[in-house]
């Protein structure tokens, strides 16, 4: 509690700006020279090696295009960007094409238009017109510049009697649907399974009018990413399967949010239409999760409509629950709360994996007004002495974007690609990109790039440290080394001794004590980084059996069953889905699940950002924090916010960092976080156990919550890639 | 003059309230009534009525109330003399003659006044 | 006293019957001067459908604004349709059997027609609605006006004739109608009884685009229904009046039957749906115009030049 | 204008005429065009002012204006001037049969869900006891 | 006296033409509306036309006139159509209730593009579509709302494929306000009924399309 008043007096906004400096600043580099262009007879000052579609864009000429996209690398097969340079003897492709100095580009000339609408001329040879049955109808490339810079005629109009080109559909999966004729080749797909995913698996065969996009045999698309070559395609070639033709984009609603799925808090936009999630797509933000979302964020979403608790249950006599009123149930566990003589030991709360801050604040200010401080995070993280007092002790302190600048990577119990997809992304990025190095400390795994694969055994860490290990020496020379440790070992017993030897490790790296953080934690729930801010108890849950009100805050993977709790013990479940934590709760109050609520997320880098409500929650189902309001004023000691701005206040009170929405907020006193550790070093050695990890194949990946378990598209994809695997 | 000339009247009179209270009391009973607020408010094209209805008030009706009380109550002196004409003759006509001519004097004078436009 | 009480009630019912399907000719006879059918579903013909417009607003809802002033306004639409029934107690509608055949008949009729205006002032009044209160006041001004030239108009009637009475007027017309020596009073006349009974083209009170519906607004059911009966009682009053004063009442060709009146009514009722059939709405100032400028100073003169014809000449009866 | 008399002994004498009129408000005679398959009958008189000449005298007491069926409704409504004795509508198997505005009656038409809730809410399991 | 009764003899003639203007030589026009033939300067005094004048004025012959071509046209045949057994013309394009159409073979049209939704100017038109088992898109639901329809006929002109038009039928007048809320089963068998009729004027318009 010291740390945290300490924390709390400098934790004031005027340090943030000295603090977040980025790493990237630190490298001088030269000034370029810029070379001068002329678009449209104004002149625009450009770096060298910039394109001349980049150099329109910085005069604000928006040139057509297909192929091209800005994180993926230059195709220039579509031609859709063609424009006029002077002194060229045909037009270019804007997109391939590096500026030169005095370069005269003409975008709206004759020539380019005529090249424009011989390209989508040509491309709407073999098109399909299709549009008022294709998913694609309202946001597709093609119809709007077709509209924009096509011609209203085509001289192709022979095709009545061949017909027009047609392509048979290829199976990838259950994600994505493929209408190969409407495929214009443009492979961004392609290019995007390659360079992104990592996944080889999709190419072109056949050339010139026979070329066909696809997976060269009929095989599974089996990536946690593939659902981005959606958002990719330009036309309506791929498509989403799981919510085809249920939905029109110009309908649809749109409201930015947050995924909670997993530990990195994506951006996404939730698009509804009425009082239903139809389409769940990404959000930009560069230091998150770029423009891309994994596939369980994308699709794991129908998991919303099933399983959903809408109303609030209790057992009756018999032991079966029954639905009844709020009151009712309200008045229920009140009662129960207010009969417990001794609230220290037999109130027992545990936050889970969606739980939002919101409601773990609620929870533990009620908690603490009835005398307890039994509240414990769903998955236990043993860091050691400094604990969950010192925030740079259980972060990804050096933050997701800056991963693609490190050289050197080392990943301790986790599989990022699974546990965190979009980081390792990120890390895949820094490998391909800037040539970075990635070892590994657990299991076998792919990680879609390649790395050094140290073994699962946690005693390497000495072999380093005494420089035995070849590892060791690597990490040394390092300018910039990352550690990111996984919850492969932050939930083992001897996760501190570990956690003390990673720390000794990163002591070797000659920018120890710089600006650049080394040891980093990945969380995969998007709960616990902001139960540990709160000050939820990380430890491993107590003995329960003298507890006689457990309360399960969204609580599905606690492993706690009915005989190790007393009889008259009631288990209250607040949460949205009829999971785990449901089927032994003997009172259940139907909460909202993220897409319902305005609720704040504090994602693995220990970034807050709020979620937004998109629908209402179903039937008598409410925002979280409300149910524990309404609890605290029925239990008598009512809490003292009345809507959510105030409950903020409370929250900023808590921690500053609870509020400060959507800034990486660096986190300080690392040294005095080293320096507890060192101190107080465990005793005991490490267990023989090898290190595992939580995540290790893409079936583990689809389900891994309440919403994604009960997600049909998800057990589709398990099933899917069960099969793929067979095969 | 008698008194029971005007029985009938009084009997038509009668009647006719009765009659009209029958129609309401039937009405009353075959009618159902459910009033709401916006039913009973007054007609005032959609709005809520402003300020109280009983106010508005034009000089020019009151200007028009009293000419027509004037003339009404000259009207009601020629009445008998309609009947008498034949016995009075001479001295009758030139009377009545003469405050006809008066009252016409009156109405041009307010004619010309322009007491009669209406804009 | 039986006798009375019978006589009354049998010109009650027939009247009663009469305004229902007065309605019934009113709108047959708007239908086919437009090339319409008109009511032709509820009976045969439509002759039924009198009986089932009494029936729809008898079950219609009686709504009651708020702030009504509750008395009298119920009380108003009574004393109305009361008004215009009792006034045919006073109108001789069979030599033999006059019903309250006064010497004073003429000046009563004046009386109880000038305390119709009060109803709809009343009327007015009592809706506490801004549309009423404003129809009202130009019923009002409307009728007031025109009464006085009708009183004038009539004078002329009464210097032939010598007599207030009705009975007297009916007999001194054996010989000649006064239509033939007051053309001018009784073209006037049946204008100014137009604009008397609120009548196209003079039904400003009622004027649609300004005040909605005029005077009656806020009612409905049966109350409506007295305010209608009234108006069409008022108009088959005037007929009666117009054929009594200029067409010779019962008589025709020396004889004298109740049934010649009842021609003479009909035609003169069926003038006033010719004109609603023809005439648009003149405006408001027109209207006060007519009356004021024209009827007035015409009027006057009448009642000047026709004493002095007869004393000239001496002529009177 | 169409004698009256005539128009009185084609339709049957007086007394017919007079049932006639209290059942139509109105007495017309015409060629019998054709007849649907409800028995209504379809008359077409072109000395009648136009767009008065056709009419219908239906089968049924409880006559309504929407128990005329589609292949006659254009002829009666002056869209086309062929009725369906002269130019049969295409049959598909899909046709369904005429039907009168239900409005009022038990066989009125009553507006449900086509589509299935979308949220479905979990069922607790059963208790074994 | 004779100034002042030829002055009101005017004034009664053209009454609505203030008295003042008969003095005044040049009358504003500025600030006063008036009427072309009330103004003073458009009166012919002379003796014929006075007498005209005064003599149409007191035969009431306008008046006259108009009542009898009241008079004329009551003898005329009246044009009401005797409703439920004459109906009135209508077109070929008329616009009435909606009605799903089917191809041949019986297969529904609606391909659930939606844009009819799109277009529909009121909102009256709902509809969720989804994949039917044969692969095909198709609605699952598609309700009007034919209270809040306004029939202007955007829906069938934006239809890709003619499954929703606004069929001839117009007589489907209901008691209450729920029978008026179509979903997709009504307008189908509306369809079915009506396809006879729809398929006839649609190719009686097949010049236009």
């Amino acid at each position: 509690m010291l740390a945290r008043a300490l924390l709390r007096r400098v934790f004031l906004p005027r340090y943030n700006r000295s603090l977040s400096q980025s790493p990237r600043l630190l490298q001088v580099q030269e000034a370029p020279k810029l070379l001068s262009v002329w678009i449209d007879d104004k002149m625009v000052q450009v770096e060298p090696g910039t394109t001349v579609l980049q150099a329109c864009a910085v005069a604000g000429v928006e040139i057509p295009r297909y192929c091209y996209h800005e994180r993926l690398s230059v195709a220039g097969n579509c031609r859709m960007c063609l424009v006029e340079v002077e002194k060229s003897a045909k037009p270019i492709a804007s997109c391939a094409m590096p500026v030169m100095e005095g370069m005269k580009v003409h975008p709206h000339s004759d020539i380019s238009k005529r090249a424009r609408e011989g390209v989508m001329e040509f491309l709407l040879v073999n098109h399909p017109l299709d549009c008022p049955i294709c998913d694609q109808g309202g946001e597709c490339d093609l119809q709007d510049q077709s509209m924009a810079f096509g011609s209203d005629r085509s001289r192709f109009v022979d095709n009545a009697f061949g017909g027009k080109r047609a392509v048979e559909d290829k199976e990838v999966g259950p994600l994505i649907k493929t209408i190969m004729t409407r495929c214009i080749h443009c492979t961004r797909c392609i290019r995007f399974a390659g360079e992104i995913a990592g996944v080889q698996d999709l190419g072109t065969t056949g050339r010139g009018g026979d070329m066909q996009v696809g997976t060269y045999v009929e095989k599974m698309f089996k990536s946690e990413l593939s659902g981005n070559v959606i958002d990719l395609c330009p036309v309506g070639a791929l498509t989403a399967k799981p919510y085809a033709f249920t939905y029109r984009s110009w309908e649809l609603r749109r409201t930015e949010s947050i995924d909670v799925l997993d530990g990195v808090g994506s951006n996404i936009v939730v698009n509804t239409r009425g009082e239903h999630v139809m389409r769940i797509l990404p959000r930009l933000n560069e230091s998150v999760n770029e423009e891309w979302i994994s596939d369980k964020t994308r699709f794991a979403f129908d998991g919303l409509f099933a399983q959903r608790l809408t109303v609030p249950l209790a057992r009756d006599a018999t032991g079966q629950l029954r639905s009844c009123s709020w009151e009712d149930v309200l008045s229920r566990v009140s009662g129960k709360l207010v009969s417990i003589q001794n609230p220290a030991n037999e109130v027992v709360g545990v936050a889970g994996a969606l739980a939002d801050c919101e409601s773990m604040v609620c929870l533990k200010d009620l908690f603490n007004k009835l005398g307890s401080e039994s509240l414990y995070s769903e998955t236990p993280v043993h860091i050691g002495s400094c604990g969950n007092d010192l925030r740079s002790g259980y972060i990804l302190r050096a933050g997701i974007s800056a991963l693609e600048e490190a050289d050197l990577i080392l990943l301790v119990g986790t599989n990022p690609r699974y546990e965190a997809t979009l980081i390792n992304a990120r890390i895949r990025k820094g490998y391909i990109h800037n040539e970075c190095e990635i070892a590994v400390i657990g299991p076998y795994m792919d990680l879609s790039y390649q790395h050094e694969h140290l073994g699962d055994d946690p005693a390497v860490f000495s072999g380093m440290i005494r420089g035995t290990h070849p590892f060791g020496k690597k990490f040394s020379r390092a300018a910039k080394p990352v550690i990111i440790v996984g919850e492969g070992v932050l939930a083992r017993d001897d996760g501190a001794y570990i956690n003390n030897q990673i720390y000794m490790l990163s002591r070797l790296s000659p920018v120890h004590g710089s600006d650049w953080k080394i040891v980093n934690y990945l969380h995969t729930t998007a709960s616990q980084v902001g139960s540990m801010d709160i000050g939820y108890n990380t430890a491993d849950l107590p003995d329960l059996s003298s507890t006689r009100l457990l309360y399960l805050l969204s609580a599905d993977s606690v492993d706690v069953t009915r005989d190790q709790l007393p009889t008259d013990c009631l288990v209250v479940y607040q949460g949205h889905h009829g999971d785990k934590g449901a089927h032994i709760a003997d009172v259940i109050l139907p909460g909202a699940a993220y897409t319902e609520k305005e609720a704040t997320y504090v994602n693995t880098e220990g970034r807050a950002q709020v979620t937004q409500a998109a629908v209402k929650p179903p039937g008598e189902a409410r925002d979280d924090w409300s149910i524990i309001r309404a609890l605290s004023e029925y239990a008598g000691h009512t809490l003292a916010y009345d809507n959510i701005d105030e409950l903020r206040e409370r929250m900023a009170e808590i921690s500053p960092t609870l509020v400060n929405i959507d800034t990486k907020q660096d986190s300080c006193f690392h040294s005095l976080c080293v320096e507890l550790l060192y101190r107080t070093s465990p005793k005991h050695k490490p267990y023989q156990t090898p290190i595992s990890v939580k995540l290790n194949s893409l079936a583990d990946f689809y389900m891994t919550d309440p919403i994604s378990r009960a997600s049909k598209t998800m057990a589709q994809c398990v099933q899917a890639v069960k099969q793929a695997d067979k095969n | 003059m008698k008194q029971e000339e005007f029985t009938p009247m009084f009997m038509m009179l009668m009647i006719s309230m009765i009659f009209s209270l029958i129609l309401l009391l039937i009405s009353t009973m075959t009618s159902k009534n459910m009033p709401e607020p916006e039913k009973m408010s007054v007609y005032e094209c959609g709005f809520d009525p402003l300020k109280t209805p009983r106010l508005p008030f034009s000089m020019k009706f009151f200007l028009m109330g009293m000419l027509f009380l004037m003339f009404d109550l000259e009207i009601s002196y020629i009445f008998p003399w309609c009947t008498t004409m034949k016995e009075m003759k001479w001295t009758s006509f030139m009377t009545m003659i003469l405050f006809m001519m008066m009252l016409t004097l009156g109405f041009m004078y307010e004619w010309l006044k322009e007491g009669l436009e209406w804009e | 006293m039986m006798i009375k009480t019978m006589q009354t009630i049998m010109t009650f019912l027939p009247m009663l019957l009469t305004v229902a399907f007065l309605t019934l000719m009113e709108r047959k006879m708007l239908a086919t001067s437009q090339m319409r059918k008109g009511p032709n579903i509820v009976g045969f013909y439509g002759l039924l459908q009198p009986m089932a417009d009494a029936m729809k607003l008898m079950m219609k809802e009686a709504n009651k604004p708020n702030k009504t002033n509750s008395l009298l306004f119920t009380l108003s639409p009574m004393m109305s349709m009361s008004m215009a029934l009792t006034t045919w107690s006073l109108i001789p509608l069979h030599n033999k059997s006059p019903q309250s055949d006064t010497s004073m008949s003429m000046i009563m009729m004046l009386a109880l027609s000038s305390l119709s205006v009060y109803t709809i002032l009343l009327t007015g009044w009592a809706s506490n609605s801004k549309y009423s209160l404003l129809g009202s006041m130009r019923a009002t001004a409307q009728m007031m006006s025109y009464e006085m030239s009708i009183g004038l108009m009539m004078l002329c009637v009464m210097y032939l004739s010598s007599s207030l009475s009705l009975s007297t007027i009916t007999e001194s017309q054996m010989n000649i109608w006064f239509l033939m020596p007051l053309f001018p009073a009784f073209t006037m006349l049946l204008m100014s009884s137009l604009a008397e009974t609120n009548r196209t083209p003079f039904d400003l009170t009622e004027s649609e685009s300004e005040l909605v519906s005029g005077f009656n607004v806020e009612y409905s059911a049966t109350l409506f229904t007295l305010l209608f009966l009234a108006e069409y009682t008022n108009i088959l009053l005037m007929s009666a009046i117009l054929s009594m004063l200029f067409l010779g009442s019962t008589t025709m060709n020396n004889t004298s039957t109740p049934m010649m009146l009842a021609t003479k009514m009909l035609t003169i009722t069926y003038m006033f749906m010719w004109a609603r059939a023809t005439y648009p709405r003149t405006r408001y100032d027109q209207l006060m115009h007519l009356v004021w400028k024209s009827y007035l100073p015409m009027s006057l003169s009448l009642t000047m030049l026709i004493p002095s014809i007869m004393i000239f000449f001496h002529c009177s009866p | 204008m169409f004698s009256w008399w005539r128009t009185m002994q084609e339709s049957g004498g007086l007394w017919n005429s007079i049932k006639i009129i209290y059942r139509r408000s109105d007495l017309r005679v015409g060629t019998l065009v054709g007849e649907d398959a409800n028995g209504n009958k379809y008359y077409e008189n072109l000395r009648y002012q136009f767009g008065r000449h056709r009419f219908v005298d239906y089968k049924l007491k409880e006559f309504d204006a929407s128990q005329v069926p589609p292949e006659w409704h254009g002829w009666l409504h002056y869209m086309t001037d062929n009725p369906p004795t002269k130019v049969p509508p295409v049959p598909r198997k899909f046709h369904a049969e005429h039907q009168a505005n239900w409005t009022g009656t038990t066989k009125d038409y009553v507006p449900y869900s086509t589509t299935r809730p979308r949220i479905q809410s979990w069922i607790p399991p059963t208790n074994k006891q | 006296m004779f100034r002042i009764s030829s002055n009101l003899y005017k004034a009664c003639i053209y009454r609505h033409t203030p008295i003042r203007y008969f003095s005044a030589q040049q009358p504003s026009r500025a600030h006063k509306y008036m009427y072309v033939t009330s103004h003073p300067d458009y009166i012919p005094m002379d003796w014929k036309s006075t007498m005209d004048r005064n003599a149409q004025t007191l035969l009431l012959t306008e008046l006259i006139t108009g009542l009898m071509v009241v008079i004329g046209s009551m003898f005329k045949e009246p044009v009401t159509i005797n409703y439920p057994f004459e109906k009135g013309p209508l077109s070929p394009r008329f616009r009435g209730e909606h009605a799903l159409r089917r191809y041949p073979n019986g297969e529904e049209r609606c391909i659930a593009c939606k844009l009819c939704e799109a277009i529909c100017p009121a909102q009256a038109i709902t509809i969720e579509a989804e994949e039917r088992e044969d692969g095909s898109r198709r609605t699952t639901r598609y309700d009007i709302d034919m209270t809040k329809c306004i029939y202007c006929g955007f829906c069938q002109e934006a239809c890709p494929v003619d499954a929703i038009v606004e069929g001839p039928n117009f007589e489907y007048s209901t008691e209450t306000h729920e029978e008026l809320l179509y979903n997709k089963e009504k307008l189908l068998n509306n369809g079915d009924r009506w396809e006879k009729e729809i398929a006839a004027n649609i190719d009686a318009d097949f010049l236009y399309r």
